[in-house]
Formats: C-alpha cells, structure tokens, sequence
C-alpha cells in the first residue's frame, strides 16, 4: 500500500543488459520509496548499479542494449517503467527531472544556453518564448549566475564546470519538478565549488520543495544532504534507513566496511605522524629532495599575425624540502599545479627555472645518462593504475622493466627479485604471467607499486594514487603505501586533492592554488590551524562523512584580499603566503 | 578512396581479445567470418592457380572469339577466343601481388615516418607532419599520376606509385596513434623508470601502433586494389597480356554491348576482393576492440 | 574566426606553396633529358632542342628556375602544353567547369543519399536496417568506381536507352556522377553513422531527452546539428576524393573535364600539362577545405566565437 | 540503343548560322571523331587528328588530285630553276583570307618564315632545306634551296604546308583563332569537345578534285569529340552525327544492313612497319629483326582485328605513294614462317628454355593495341618473349630514338610498331637518312642512296634509286612493312550525306557534301 507522503514507489526493478550468454544483470530487484520533501541518497560504488536504477526510471537506458526485465515504479499511480515513450517524455523534463555528473560534456556544444534552459519549459509548460526565457533569466540568478541576459546569449564552452553545473541545475529546477534525480552531480567538481553547488541544491530543495534521489559514492555528501540512505552493491540493495541511522549503526556487514574505510577529515588531528602500520616504523631523516624557486608556464600556441598571449603559470615560486622517510602532500584543486610540481621533481616536464635537488645532486644539470642512473632513486606513481601500465607487456614483465633497465638483475635472480616484489605488495605468484587488464583496480596499483619498488627507489611521487579507486579499495592501497615506508624508509610526495586522505598519510602539507604555495607546515599545524584563507576554505568545504555535523556557513573568497605574496613563517616550519 | 572511421585500436580491450584468443574473437563476428573466408578463397586460388585453371590464361583462340558463358567456358571468352576464367584465376596473383607490395611499400615507409615524427616532436614533428599533410591533400591518385608520369607505365610501376601515394595517410595514422599512446600514462611511466630511447619507441610505443596499422593495413590492401584496378582501366597500370582483372575491364569496354560478360566478371572479381579486405579489416578492427562491435 | 579563416587560408597557402616545389621537382625527377622527352618527336632539331630549353629556363640552375616558375605563375602562366602548344591555364580553365559540375552533383548526391543511410543506421543501430544500410554501405566502398559506370552505362545507356551514353549536356551528366556519388556515398555512410553513434552516445543527448523533448528536436537540434560539425569537417577530404574519383570517372564517360584530360596528359608525357594539372588540383583542393574549415567555423561555436 | 541529345548552341554558332541561313534551313553536318586535334596551328602538331581540320581551314599552294599527283590550286603556275634551286610561284588572284583581307604573297612568306622560326616549329625539316622566301609582287614569290629538293612541291599540297595569313598574329592563334582561306572558318573550338566550323562564302575551289567550284553547300560542320567507338556508332544510328568512325568489330554487320555507308580511304599515304633498336642486342643482330618478321602474321592479325578494311603491305612506303609496287617489295619480304623464325633464333642461342625478352611499343588507339596482343602471342610461340608497352604517338617517338642513342643501356633493345603517313617515298630519307628521326639504322651506304632519291628529280630515274632504298632496307629488315592504311581511314556515313569524299592522304572533303531530306 502506498503512503500519502509517497511519491515514488519502486518495486522489485530489475534491469540487465544484453541478452542470452552475453547477459549481465546490473540491477536486482530493487525496491525503495521516495516520499515527498525528502532527499533520498542512493550509494554504492562503482558497477553497484545505482545509475543504472535511475536512467531506468526516466527511460533513458540506451534501448537496444539495455532491458527492464521486471519490476514497476509507481508515481502518481502510474508504471513508470511500463509507461508509452510518449507518456514518459511528457513526465520527463517536467515532473521528473534529471542532473548529471559530466557539466562539461551535459549541454549540447552547438546551441546557446538560452535555447537549452528555456526548450523544456516551451516543450511542457506551454509557455511562450518570452515566458520561458524571462523564467530562464529568472533561475540563472536563483542558482547564483550573475548577468543573466549575457549568459543566455553563451555558449557551453564558454563557461567553466562550475557554471555548467549551475545551468544544469537551473535547467532541471526550472519546470519545478516533482523530483529530482541527480546523479554524482558533484563528482567531477572541485571541492569548494562541490560545496557550493551542495549548498545551492539544499537552498533550492527546501524553496521548491522538491524530493531529490541523489545517487553519489562519496558519503561525506550523504552525510550532508541525505535524509535517507539506500545502500548498493553489485546491483542489489544491501540497507536501506534514515542517514542517522545508517551511519551510527549500519546493521549489514557491507555498509559497515564501506564506512569503516571512509577517511575521515579530523581523525588524525591528535597526531603528527601518519597513522602507524608496523610495529617499528623508520623515522624521518635527511633531506632528500630540495626544491627551490621552481616556476613553469605553458605557452599558448602563438598565431603568426596575432600578438604572443600570456601562458598558463602552472609553477610560481614553489620550492620546498623533503626528508627521507616523510611524506609531504601536495594538495589543491584541479589546476593548481600539484600534478606539475610532481612531474617537475622527476625530470619528466622542464621548468623554465629552478633548482631541484636530490641527495645534494641538481637533478636539472644531469645529462640523460645522468638523468638515467638518477631516475632509480625515484619513481612515480599514477592516478589511473591502468593507464599506467602498458597492456602489452605481461604484469611481471611490467615490474621487471625497471630493474632491467638500471641492469639490477638478470636470470633467475631478476624472476625471484620479481616474484618477491609480487608476494611484497600483496599480489600472489600466479599473477606474474597475467596481463594487466586481467587485474582489480586495487591489484594494479599494487603493480604499479611493485614496479617502483624494484629499484630500490627513496622517494616516491604518488599522484592521486587511490583517486580513481573505490573507498574500501582505496583504503588498502593506502595502507600498502604506509606500510612500505615505514618499513623501507621510503619519501612520498604525495599529490592529493583529498584531505582526508592527506590527514592518514602526510608529515607535512603544502597547498597550492593557482601554480604556487599559499601554505605549507606540519600536517597538524596546515589541518588544524590553517592561516591561510584558501586553505581555510579548502578544509570548510570537505563534506564529512557524519549526519550529525552542523555545516557552518560557507567562508567566502575574496580574490581582492587574498594573500598571493612569498611565504613567510608564522610558526616553525609553518610558512604562509602573504 | 579511403573510409576514416575511427581506426584507433585501442590496446587494453586488444589485450582482452589476446584472452579470449584473437582468432575466437575474429571469428565470432560474421564480418571476420565472411572476410577472412573471401581472402583465403584468394589465396588459395591464386596459389593454385595452374591447378585450378582450365585453360591457358594467354592462350588465344582456347574457344571461338566473343563466346558467352558456356560449359566449356564458365565466364566466356574473350575478343581473342581467351578463356575468360582462367585470366580471372590468374588474375588474382596479380592482385594479392599488388596489395602486398603497395601496402609493403607505404606501411613501412608510413609507419617509419609516423613513428618518427611522433616520437621526436618538435619543430622536426612540425616540419614532417605538415607536409605529410600537405601530400595527403593531394589525394592518392593525383600522387600516383605523379609517380607514374615519372616512372612511366606499368602494372609494377604502378604498385610502386600507389605506394608510395599512400605513405602519408598510413604516415598520419600512425603519427596520430603514436601521440595518443605517447600521451598515455603508461608512457610516462616507461620514462620515469628510466627507459631510453629503443625501448621507449620499440617496446611500449610499436606494440601499442601495430594493432591499428595491422587494421589500416588490411583496409588498405583494398585501397590499393581498387587504386591500381583503376590505373590499369586508364591503360596506366598492366599491359597486354597480364590478366589484371582492371585491364581486362577496360578491354571490355568497346565490347561492353556485344559482350558484357568481359565486362560483368571482372569487375565481380575486383568487388568481391576489395570486399573481403573491407570485411576482414572491420573483422580485425572489432577483434582487436570490442567496443566498435556495437558501432 | 576572421583569425581562424586567416589561418586556414594561410595553410591552403602552404599547400599550394608545397605543390610548386613538387611541381618545379617533377620533370627533374624524370630519368633522362626532359627537353628530349617533351620534344623529341620527329623534326625537332638539337638547336631546337637547345632553344626550348634556352625557352624553359631549363639550362639555369634549379632554384633559378623555382623563381622563374614562380615569376610565370604570378601572371598566370602555367607554360604550355607540348601537345599542341596552348597556354595549360587556358586549357585547365575551359575542362574545369565540367569536372566541377560533376563533382559537386556527385557531392549532393554523395551527402544526401550517404549521410541519410548513415544517420538512420546511427539511429535504428543493431537494427535490421542497420545492418542492411551497413550492407550496403560495405559493398558501395568496395566496388570499383569505374565497373559501377561500367555497369550503370551498360544498363541505362545501352540495354534501357533513356539516358546517352557521353556528351556534354546535363543529361550525360546523371550516370557520371551517379557513379561518383554513389560510391562515395557508401563512404560517407559509414562516416556518418559512426560519427552520429559518437554523437548519440554523448552526454549531452541523454540530457537532452532527460528534458522530455520530443523525438525529433533531440534528433536534430541536438543530436545532427553537433554530429555535422565532425561530419563537415570530413569533407573537405570527402571533396578531394570526389575529384581524385572525377579523373577515372570521367574516362569511363568521356566527361569532357580536366581529369580526362591529366590521363591524357601522362600518356602523351605533356609534363608542363601534367604539371599545370597537380598544381591546379592541389589549388582546388585547398581552396575547397578553406570553404568547408569556414563552414565547419559557423557549425561550431567553439571555433566561431574565440 | 536510342540516345536523344539537344545542344544547346553557343551565342557565336548561333550568329554564324543565323547569318548564313538567311531564313533558310541551315544545313549543319556533324563529324564526330575519337579524339580532338591537338592544334590549330599547322606548324604546332603533326596529328591526322589535327590535319584534317587544318583542310578544312586553310588552303595550300598546291593540291593533289585523286591519283596522288600534285597540281596546281592557290599557286596557278610555278618554275623551277636549272639548278633546281629556285622555285617561283604565280599564286591565283583575288583570294580572301576568313578576315576579308586579300591572299597574296606576302602570306606565302609570313607561312614559311613562320615554319623556320624561333619556335620550335614541328614541320621545320619537312619543308626542305629552304634558304629564303622573296616577295617578288603581290602575286609571285620565289623560295631558295641549299640543296635540290625533290619532295618540295608534294609537300606543298600537303596540309602540312597550309598557308596561314598573315594577320595570325594574336597570341591565341592555334587555339582560338585560326585565319586562313580554306572551304571553312573558325567559329569556335570548345577543347576537347568540338570544333565548330562555318562555311566561307567567298571560297573558290581552285585545286580540290570535286565538282563544287565554289563555296560549301553545308553552312555549318561541327567536328565532335566522341572517344568511346560505341558511343559514336549509337550517335550516328540516332541522327545526332553524320560521320564518324565505326567499331571495327562492328563495320560487317553495318555493311551487311546497309544502313549506313562505309567509305574506306585509300591512298592514304599510311604505312605500319617494324623498328628496331639496332644499337644494341639483340637486335643489332639482323637475324634476331627477320625472326620477328617471320614469326608473325600480319595478315592473320589485320583478318581479326579491322576485317578485311586494311591491306597486307610489304613495302616501307605506302600505297598511292611514289615506289611503292607490291611485287617487288613481296620478293625481299618476309612472309610468315615460324620454323624459319625459330630457326634463325637458335643460331643466335635462343631457344624455348631462353626465350628471347624485348619489349615491344605501340601507339594508343585504332585497336592497334589488341594488334599488337596478337603479334605478342605469335612471338611467344617462336619462343620471343614481347613485353608491350602502350603510349601516345609522341612519347612512342621519342623512347625509340632514346632507345636507339643508348647504345650502353643493358636492357634488351626494343622494337615498334611504328607507323608514318607521307605523300612521297622522301620519308625514306627523313627517317633513315644520318641523323634520321629516331637515330636508327644507319650507315655511309645507305646516306649515299637516300641522297640520290632527293637530288634525283626525273621520275623513272627516281624509281631505281627508290627501289634500290626498299630493297636496302628491306634486305636488313631495318622497315618491315606491315599493313596500310592504318589508322582514321575508314568513315561510316548517315545515307542522306551526300559528295562525302576523302582525297588523297587522308584529306576528308566537304565542299560536294549535301545533306538530303
């Protein structure tokens, strides 16, 4: 029996993709409600299905691979999912609408914002040009775009992603839609801007009234918006119950793991160490990595006839120290230059200036044998383990290659010393002949660290390493990394977007902003008490992953007044941009 | 002349197919299927083509003159009483002769270029690839009557023009799957454990090109098929007697009325060859990524 | 955009730079003397010879004779043909209309009936008539051009009668360029469709049906009008084919345009015709991408407004 | 086969035949040919193509009657002096060039001085070794010789010495514009498409062996460009074209329906023979040049490939013209006989283990190619191995003296079949005579002979020098006459054409052409 409060009523959807042996059931009797007014979180990691269960709802399945093979969907005491595609469109767009993760690639390239916000509201409300596009201007100020007239007048390119998010947002809010489905709608975004647009979702929520389904991996943005939590895994429910709940006392074994390896941004705030995997851990030692006024810009590519154009400044100023066996991240949003400054210290992009030390060597001097022998000393690590390993070449192939080049082994010798590193990151034996793409997401960053640790390197540059990892696994690679440094003494300079993340892993925190340092102290000192307003702002807008956390207000930049100056000392080892 | 639907193969689902065996993979799709049959159906008559043959395909006055198909000739004859089959059979050494060679020829010779002009970037990359560009606007066949208007006539000439006429598509493709392996991490990787320069270029980047060019190369077997067919039809490529199935078509044509069946075979033949490179191509081209299948 | 046309422009500059140089480079390339091969016919003397190359500039050094080509073609001069002794720009001018006219009718042809077959496989993909546009499409790439104008002439011009078989009037203008925009249909077909399977794959579209748009405003306001842009962008190149297909086609027609005329041209070895015709082609070839970069700029806004 | 075709006429041709019509039906007569003249200058190409619109443009000094015999036309009378040195002209009164302005003497010069001047002029060597050109009055002109010239006045009646006038001096002469005093006037040419002619009203037949003394009765002849020998056949059977060159394959069957008329030109003056690269093997060898003349079939080939429309020919000058008699050329000839082909072969080492390799040329069109296939199968069998090489007329001519001046070249000498159309056994001496046209054979013998059948003016003294030159070459097997004529020789004709006539040497004429009905 329905509820009154009910909106929404799904009952035992199932959807699958492809037919006879190549069939492949993404969603499994699924069955939720969403009521009126509330805001319903749909989580799950990658492949639980939980897209997959929304596009389901509006019918936009890709139709001729896609299937509903059973199951209904009740709202306003119709079938959604048995609903003619004619009956479907008039709900879609209007009663039901939709927001998508990719801003960037949402809004139709060739058409003019104007066009996309107002031909849904022509299309249903049966509005005139006019009406729509004075409702349109009137929602691109309701989601904080100024100059309304001009950005009707835009086109897509010409915003950024947190704009086009906006528009997606006017565009969906604009009908007054019953509910809401938004799908990762921050996932792709910087943290602040994430916070933002969060922030313009609640505001919006409670002034249309509208029930959000809002489907996202991330639970810190559970936590935030949710009222109630459905939880998935491989294309079936696991829980399902108010976000208090969940989180305080998660009755299945599933979601309690997914919470427990969710990093959480103020667990570490007592410690100045990372948190302690074996028994004796290494300490920090010398200085390994010296960095000094490091400074890289892009050029644009200058036309013949046209004036040369101002580059993209990628590095500005940045210099820092790294020690033996300490971890330094570098943290910022995307184009901040962190990824940069991590490819800079190992030779692989030229800065136009600078000193880089390493072991009391200027790494920029060495010549390409010189850079060759150096290159042993330190490896990389990449965000997408499997991008970063060649498909051709077996996986014990993969981690040989760096001890056949430096010529550390060969023979019998080379496939023990391989084998070893397998067993060492946690792979097993039977791996070494597989190729990559036969490996977990997980297990091909254990690659990607075995590889590196063949050469005995001292400092490792991480970037993003878990970034692209779901949490549970997420959390064992980081723990593998802990542990090999404080059993091997190694350096990581870890490049990170996360904080929570930083606040397990760093002895030191650096964060940049636009190609340069703003701060860059112990962790504890950067985490807990950070000068600097960026990094205020940064460490305001992470979502933590706790229900009964009061959000603030969000602090509010001002570009005017913001410190871009050198760092100064505001405390030992405590540096910030003035 | 040439489809440029997307050719890049892309490597982590061509390693899925080594899994599941690259044959099992092209031999599940019909294309593959049909494909691989038409060209091996080639080969094999090409091979035995003194076997399968009825009669002497130079022999002139084998029937009457200007016979239409009969039991003792399957396509007819000629307007020298040649059996008209039999050229056909030996036609097709002539034309697995032609796409070997002209592919031999601009594959190497592309891939040579691409590889190197991807790889060595720069104002070198800049220089090579913008006149690569600038010969690929020429198109093929202009390119080719270049050649040919140099070298002179003749079926071999003419596989070495169209050779060397397609060296900048094959220079292009290659050059623009070497910038996006070039770009892929697992690159960088390679660089940051300290790769030189061998093993950058021959162990990560030439595993990673050979796919998409082994499908380019098979598509272009049926390029330059067609491409000299056509140059033999303008009396540029094969010369009396060769059996080239192009000649044949243009000797056809002044007879076309009174005997179309010099015209219809032929031109069968040629079809149904470039048919089965195109088919193969796309078969290996799906074997070697999945994800085109659905396309 | 006036940068971006400036800069295409300059780059069809370039390629018609390039082809003077290949163009100056040809007849040397030629193995023997090329005043012998032009000349050497019956009744020409060595002194004749030796005016002729005096004539050519052929006794200078190369680069010399780079700068008086150059000199020749700021006037117009493109030399004259050996056959005959004609001005080459006057000869290319008066053949160029017709193998215009044939390339752009087998263009329309070539985008009307490719890019509907492509569109509506991309549409109705793994359907059945996917799989028959695809069919079809497959066996459109690889027949011969020159065998289907065999076949077409033998059917409509010989057996059926209703259309001639040469000439020059509009009416021998059908199976030529139906021969050449069919097959190069079947080729854009496939362009097509793959290009539109891109499109509808893109994010952009399912928002656009996430707006509960009707069928056709998502088809095409949003789906077709992005899918032209990488569409349009394909042919200039599309262009160039047609042309490079023109030079076989109009010999299969006795098309009285300048691809017959090339064809000639290399057997009588007429090279200052031979050369006149590249630098001609490439000049027309790279003014015809200029017109489609332009169009592709106003297709999208991402060129048209930066 | 129907084909129906309107034109759409060009505004001049409209002008033309509008002016000429007078209100009454203009009679327009349509040519259609396989391919187009190379140039309207008479001095700028040596094509039959192109010739045979110089007929109809321009007039000559002297004109041939249907034997071959030269006789007076533009040039009334004329002398020759005792050192036969000098020759005077008296040239006919009041002919008007197609501008209006009157033919005289000075047009004669402007002609001649033309043919020597800077430009390379390709009928230079034809005329002679002319010394100087002298305007005596308006109506004489005297031409000066370094040496006796005994081919000078046929060439005259040829077309090659069309009289050009002198206000030809626009840079688009040849291919826009082309002045003469011939039967017809340039309205337009359309390249590679058509030329379109209108009739001169002020035209006196003077020379031409027709009935018509004057003006053509047709008002308008369009000579077409159709390339494919079908299209012309279907074009001609719907009206569209009167005249034109049928199939070959095709000439039995029209002939038997009797619907269209086949004229087969004779005495056209065209000679196909066999040319060797004597420079170097193995044709250097005079046995491996008559193994190829005995090893084919001339007869056999021309049976199967032109049915019967062509001759046998054995002599190295071609019917109608000066020398040629059958017998005796038959006598030093080589008739097909394999065995003594094979025969002569294994002298050399060559056997059917080690096929003799050559290649052979041949020249685009007339079917001559599938001639030439034959003639490949017919040596293969006597064990010589012919690849052939199909090319234009002018490259055909110059890689057989490239061939013939690298006597270093390690490949395999080449052989031709190379073909000449000329009004007088002179060609003997244009092609053999040191340096010779293609380098060729060659030697101080030989040089001597050739230079006796110039000098030699008196026609029974001629003869013995010519035969003796025939009987040279032909001994050497240097010219192997194969077949005559050879090439745009045979015209089939719509009924309602009436007077189509082809003079001597392949000059069509159209001034006695009616179109009935």
């Amino acid at each position: 029996m329905m509820d009154r409060d009910t909106l929404l009523d799904v009952r035992d959807m199932t959807v699958a993709f492809g037919k006879g042996r190549n069939r492949n059931v993404a969603v499994r009797g699924l069955s939720y409600t969403l009521k009126k007014g509330e805001t319903l979180a749909i989580v799950g990691e990658s492949g639980s299905g939980k897209s997959v269960s929304s596009m389901a709802l509006l019918g936009l399945l890709p139709p001729n691979s896609a299937s509903i093979e059973g199951g209904t969907a009740t709202f306003h005491g119709r079938d959604l999912l048995s609903l003619p595609e004619k009956d479907q469109r008039s709900l879609r767009g209007d009663r039901i609408t939709m927001i998508f993760q990719e801003p960037m690639t949402s809004l139709t390239p060739v058409l003019r914002i104007g066009i996309q916000l107002t031909e849904a509201l022509i299309e249903h409300k049966n509005m005139t040009k006019a009406e729509a596009e004075a409702r349109a201007r009137e929602m691109l100020v309701l989601v904080g775009l100024d100059r309304p007239e001009h950005r009707m007048r835009q086109f897509p390119h010409e915003l950024s992603g947190g704009m086009r998010q906006r528009i997606m947002i006017a565009m969906a809010m604009a009908a007054d839609p019953e509910i809401l489905i938004a799908d990762e709608p921050t996932t792709a975004l910087d943290v602040t801007v994430q916070a933002q647009i969060l922030d313009l979702m609640r505001t919006l929520k409670r002034e249309f009234g509208t029930s959000i389904i809002l489907i996202t991996h991330d639970m810190g943005v559970v936590a935030e918006m949710a009222d109630r939590v459905v939880v998935m895994n491989r294309g079936e429910k696991v829980e399902e119950g108010p976000v208090a709940e969940i989180f305080a006392a998660p009755r299945q074994e599933y979601t309690k793991r997914l919470l427990a390896s969710v990093p959480r941004l103020g667990t570490m705030a007592g410690t100045s160490a990372p948190r302690t995997v074996v028994a004796e851990p290494r300490q920090v030692g010398e200085v390994l990595v010296r960095a000094e006024g490091l400074n890289k810009t892009f050029a644009e590519r200058s036309w013949l006839f046209a004036p040369a154009k101002p580059g993209t400044v990628a590095m500005k100023d940045v210099g820092f120290d790294l020690r033996a066996g300490e971890t330094l991240a570098l943290v910022g949003e995307s184009g901040s230059g962190k990824s940069t400054t991590g490819r800079a210290v190992l030779r692989l992009m030229e800065v136009d200036t600078g000193r880089i030390e390493i072991k009391g060597t200027n790494v920029r001097g060495l010549g390409v044998a010189g850079l060759r022998r150096a290159r042993r000393q330190m490896q990389m690590i990449f965000q997408d383990p499997f991008a970063s390993l060649n498909p051709r070449i077996s996986a014990g192939g993969l981690v040989a290659e760096p001890m056949v080049i430096h010529r550390l082994a060969s023979g019998r010798e080379l496939e023990d010393r391989v084998e070893e590193l397998f067993l060492r990151v946690g792979l097993e034996r039977d791996h070494i002949r597989r190729y990559p793409h036969e490996f977990s997401g997980g297990q091909r960053q254990r690659l990607c660290i075995a590889r590196a640790l063949g050469v005995g390197p001292e400092l490792i540059v991480a970037d993003e390493p878990t970034s692209a990892l779901d949490v549970s696994v997420q959390a064992q690679v980081l723990d593998l990394m802990l542990e090999l440094q404080q059993s091997l003494g190694l350096a990581y300079l870890f490049i990170s977007h996360d904080m929570a993340v930083v606040e397990q892993m760093a002895h030191r925190v650096a964060v940049m902003r636009k190609g340069q340092i703003v701060e860059i102290g112990a962790r504890q000192a950067v985490l807990n008490d950070p000068q600097h307003p960026y990094t205020r702002a940064l460490l305001a807008a992470v979502p933590v992953p706790d229900p009964g956390r009061v959000r603030g207000a969000l602090p509010t930049l001002d570009l005017a007044t913001l410190p871009t100056g050198p760092l100064a000392e505001v405390a030992p080892g405590h540096m910030v941009a003035q | 002349m040439t489809d440029t639907v997307t050719l890049a193969a892309h490597p982590e689902d061509a390693a899925s197919a080594r899994k599941t065996g690259f044959f099992r993979a092209l031999l599940s799709s019909p294309t593959g299927i049909i494909g691989l049959a038409i060209v091996g159906l080639l080969l094999i008559v090409a091979l035995a083509a003194p076997l399968l043959a009825p009669h002497d395909p130079l022999r002139m006055a084998a029937g009457p003159r200007l016979q239409p198909p009969s039991w003792q000739h399957w396509m007819g004859t000629d307007d020298f009483g040649r059996d008209v089959l039999s050229r056909i059979i030996y036609g097709a050494q002539l034309t697995l002769q032609i796409g070997a060679i002209a592919v031999g020829i601009s594959l190497t010779s592309g891939l040579f270029l691409g590889l190197v002009a991807g790889y060595a970037s720069g104002w070198a990359e800049k220089v090579l690839m913008r006149l690569v560009d600038v010969l690929f606007s020429f198109t093929e066949i202009v390119i080719a009557l270049a050649c040919l208007a140099i070298f002179g006539v003749g079926l071999t000439n003419a596989m070495i023009a169209i050779g060397i006429a397609s060296i900048p598509f094959y220079a292009r493709v290659t050059h623009s799957v070497v910038l996006v392996e070039k770009n892929k991490p697992y690159f960088e990787a390679a660089v940051a454990a300290g790769a030189g320069h061998g093993r950058l270029i021959f162990r990560h980047l030439l595993p990673n090109v050979v796919p998409t060019l082994i499908v380019v190369g098979t598509l272009g077997v049926s390029t330059a098929v067609l491409a000299a067919a056509g140059l033999s039809f303008l009396g540029l490529g094969a010369q009396p007697p060769q059996p080239e199935w192009g000649f044949m078509l243009s000797s056809s044509r002044d007879l076309i009325s009174r005997a179309p069946w010099m015209m219809i075979f032929p031109g069968l033949a040629i079809a149904f060859t470039v048919l089965g490179f195109n088919l193969l191509g796309d078969g290996v081209r799906e074997a070697l990524d999945p994800r085109q299948r659905q396309r | 955009m006036a940068r971006f046309i400036a800069q295409r422009l300059l780059a069809a500059l370039v390629t018609i730079w390039i082809a003077t140089i290949a163009v100056t480079l040809l007849i040397h390339l030629v193995p023997g003397d090329p005043v012998r091969i032009m000349y050497g016919s019956f009744q020409t003397t060595p002194e004749q010879l030796e005016e002729i190359r005096q004539r050519l500039g052929l006794d200078q050094p190369i680069w010399k004779q780079y700068l008086y080509y150059l000199g020749r073609l700021a006037q117009g001069d493109l030399g004259r043909s050996i056959v005959g002794d004609q001005p080459v720009a006057d000869i290319l001018l008066t053949r160029f209309p017709a193998t215009l006219a044939l390339t752009l009718t087998s263009l329309v042809i070539a985008v009307v009936v490719g890019m509907s077959l492509g569109f509506l496989a991309a549409y109705k993909r793994g359907t059945w008539v996917d799989a028959g546009a695809m069919v079809l499409a497959v066996i459109g790439v690889s027949m011969p051009h020159f065998w289907l104008g065999l076949l077409l002439l033998f059917l409509f011009a010989l057996q059926l009668g209703w259309l001639p078989v040469a000439g020059g009037d509009w009416k021998s203008l059908i199976l030529p360029a139906l021969t050449l925009g069919l097959a190069n249909a079947a080729v854009l077909a496939r362009m097509t469709r793959s290009a539109m399977i891109d499109i509808f794959d893109q994010d952009f579209v399912r928002t656009a049906r996430a707006k509960g748009l009707p069928r056709a405003v998502v088809l095409y306001r949003h789906a077709l009008r992005s899918g032209l842009v990488p569409i349009v962008s394909m042919l200039g190149l599309q262009f160039a084919y047609l042309m490079g297909g023109a030079i076989v086609v109009e010999n299969v027609f006795a098309w009285n345009g300048v691809g017959r005329l090339a064809i000639q041209a290399v057997f009588a070895r007429d090279y200052p015709l031979i050369q006149g015709f590249i630098l001609f082609f490439a000049t027309v070839v790279a003014l015809a991408s200029v017109i489609v970069d332009v169009a592709y700029a106003f297709l999208d806004p991402r060129i048209r407004y930066s | 086969m129907r084909t129906t075709r309107k034109r759409i006429l060009g505004p001049a041709l409209v002008a033309a035949t509008l002016a000429s019509g007078h209100g009454v039906a203009a009679q327009e007569l349509v040519w259609a040919r396989y391919g187009d003249a190379d140039s309207l200058d008479p001095h700028r190409a040596t094509s039959t193509l192109s010739m045979q619109v110089w007929d109809q443009i321009y007039d000559t000094l002297l004109a041939f009657d249907m034997e071959g015999t030269p006789g007076p036309n533009m040039a009334t009378s004329w002398e020759v002096s005792e050192d036969g040195l000098e020759y005077t002209f008296a040239l006919a009164d009041g002919i008007l060039c197609h501008d209006g302005t009157p033919f005289d003497a000075n047009d004669v010069k402007f002609t001649i001085d033309r043919a020597f001047g800077d430009n390379p002029s390709l009928t230079r060597t034809s005329w002679g070794p002319i010394t100087g050109v002298e305007v005596l009055d308006p109506l004489s002109v005297k031409v000066t010789m370094s040496s006796k010239f005994g081919a000078f006045l046929p060439f005259l009646a040829d077309s090659f010495s069309s009289m050009v006038c002198d206000t030809n001096t626009a840079d688009t002469f040849g291919s826009s514009t082309a002045i003469g005093t011939g039967p017809f006037s340039l309205v337009e040419w359309v390249k590679g498409d058509q030329i379109v002619l209108a009739k001169n009203p002020e035209f006196t037949n003077l020379g031409d062996p027709v009935d018509n003394p004057g003006a053509p009765y047709i008002d308008t002849l369009i000579i077409r460009t159709v390339p494919e020998p079908q299209t012309r056949l279907a074009a001609l059977r719907t009206g569209e074209v009167h005249i034109a060159e049928p199939p070959f394959d095709d000439v039995p069957a029209i002939q038997q329906s009797g619907d269209l008329d086949i004229i087969v030109a004779e005495n056209t003056g065209q000679d196909v023979f066999w040319e060797f690269t004597v420079s170097r093997p193995p044709f250097d060898d005079i046995r491996a040049r008559q193994a190829v003349a005995y090893g084919t079939d001339p007869q056999m080939a021309i049976d199967i490939i032109y049915s019967g429309l062509t001759n046998r020919e054995w002599c190295p000058v071609a019917r109608g013209v000066f020398g040629n008699d059958q017998e005796f050329c038959e006598q030093y000839g080589y008739p097909y006989d394999p065995d003594k082909a094979m025969e002569l072969l294994a002298e050399m080492g060559y056997g059917p283990d080690n096929p003799l390799e050559t290649t052979m040329f041949v020249w685009t069109g007339g079917n001559r190619h599938k001639l030439a296939e034959i003639f490949q199968a017919q040596l293969a069998q006597v064990g010589i191995n012919a690849a052939i090489e199909i090319m234009d007329i002018g490259t055909m001519n110059a890689r057989v003296k490239e061939q013939n001046e690298s006597p270093d070249d390690p490949s395999p000498g080449t052989f031709d079949m190379m073909t000449w159309s000329w009004y007088d056994p002179d060609i003997l001496y244009q092609l053999w005579h040191s340096p010779g046209a293609y380098s060729g054979f060659q030697n101080a013998e030989l040089d001597a002979m050739l230079e006796e059948t110039r000098t030699t003016i008196e026609p029974g003294a001629r003869l013995e020098k010519v035969q003796a030159v025939i009987k040279y070459l032909m001994e050497n097997a240097v010219h192997v006459g194969l077949y005559s004529p050879g090439w745009e020789w045979v015209f089939a004709v719509r009924p309602e054409v009436e007077g189509f006539k082809i003079g001597p040497f392949l000059h069509p004429i159209f001034t006695d052409v009616k179109i009935e009905g």
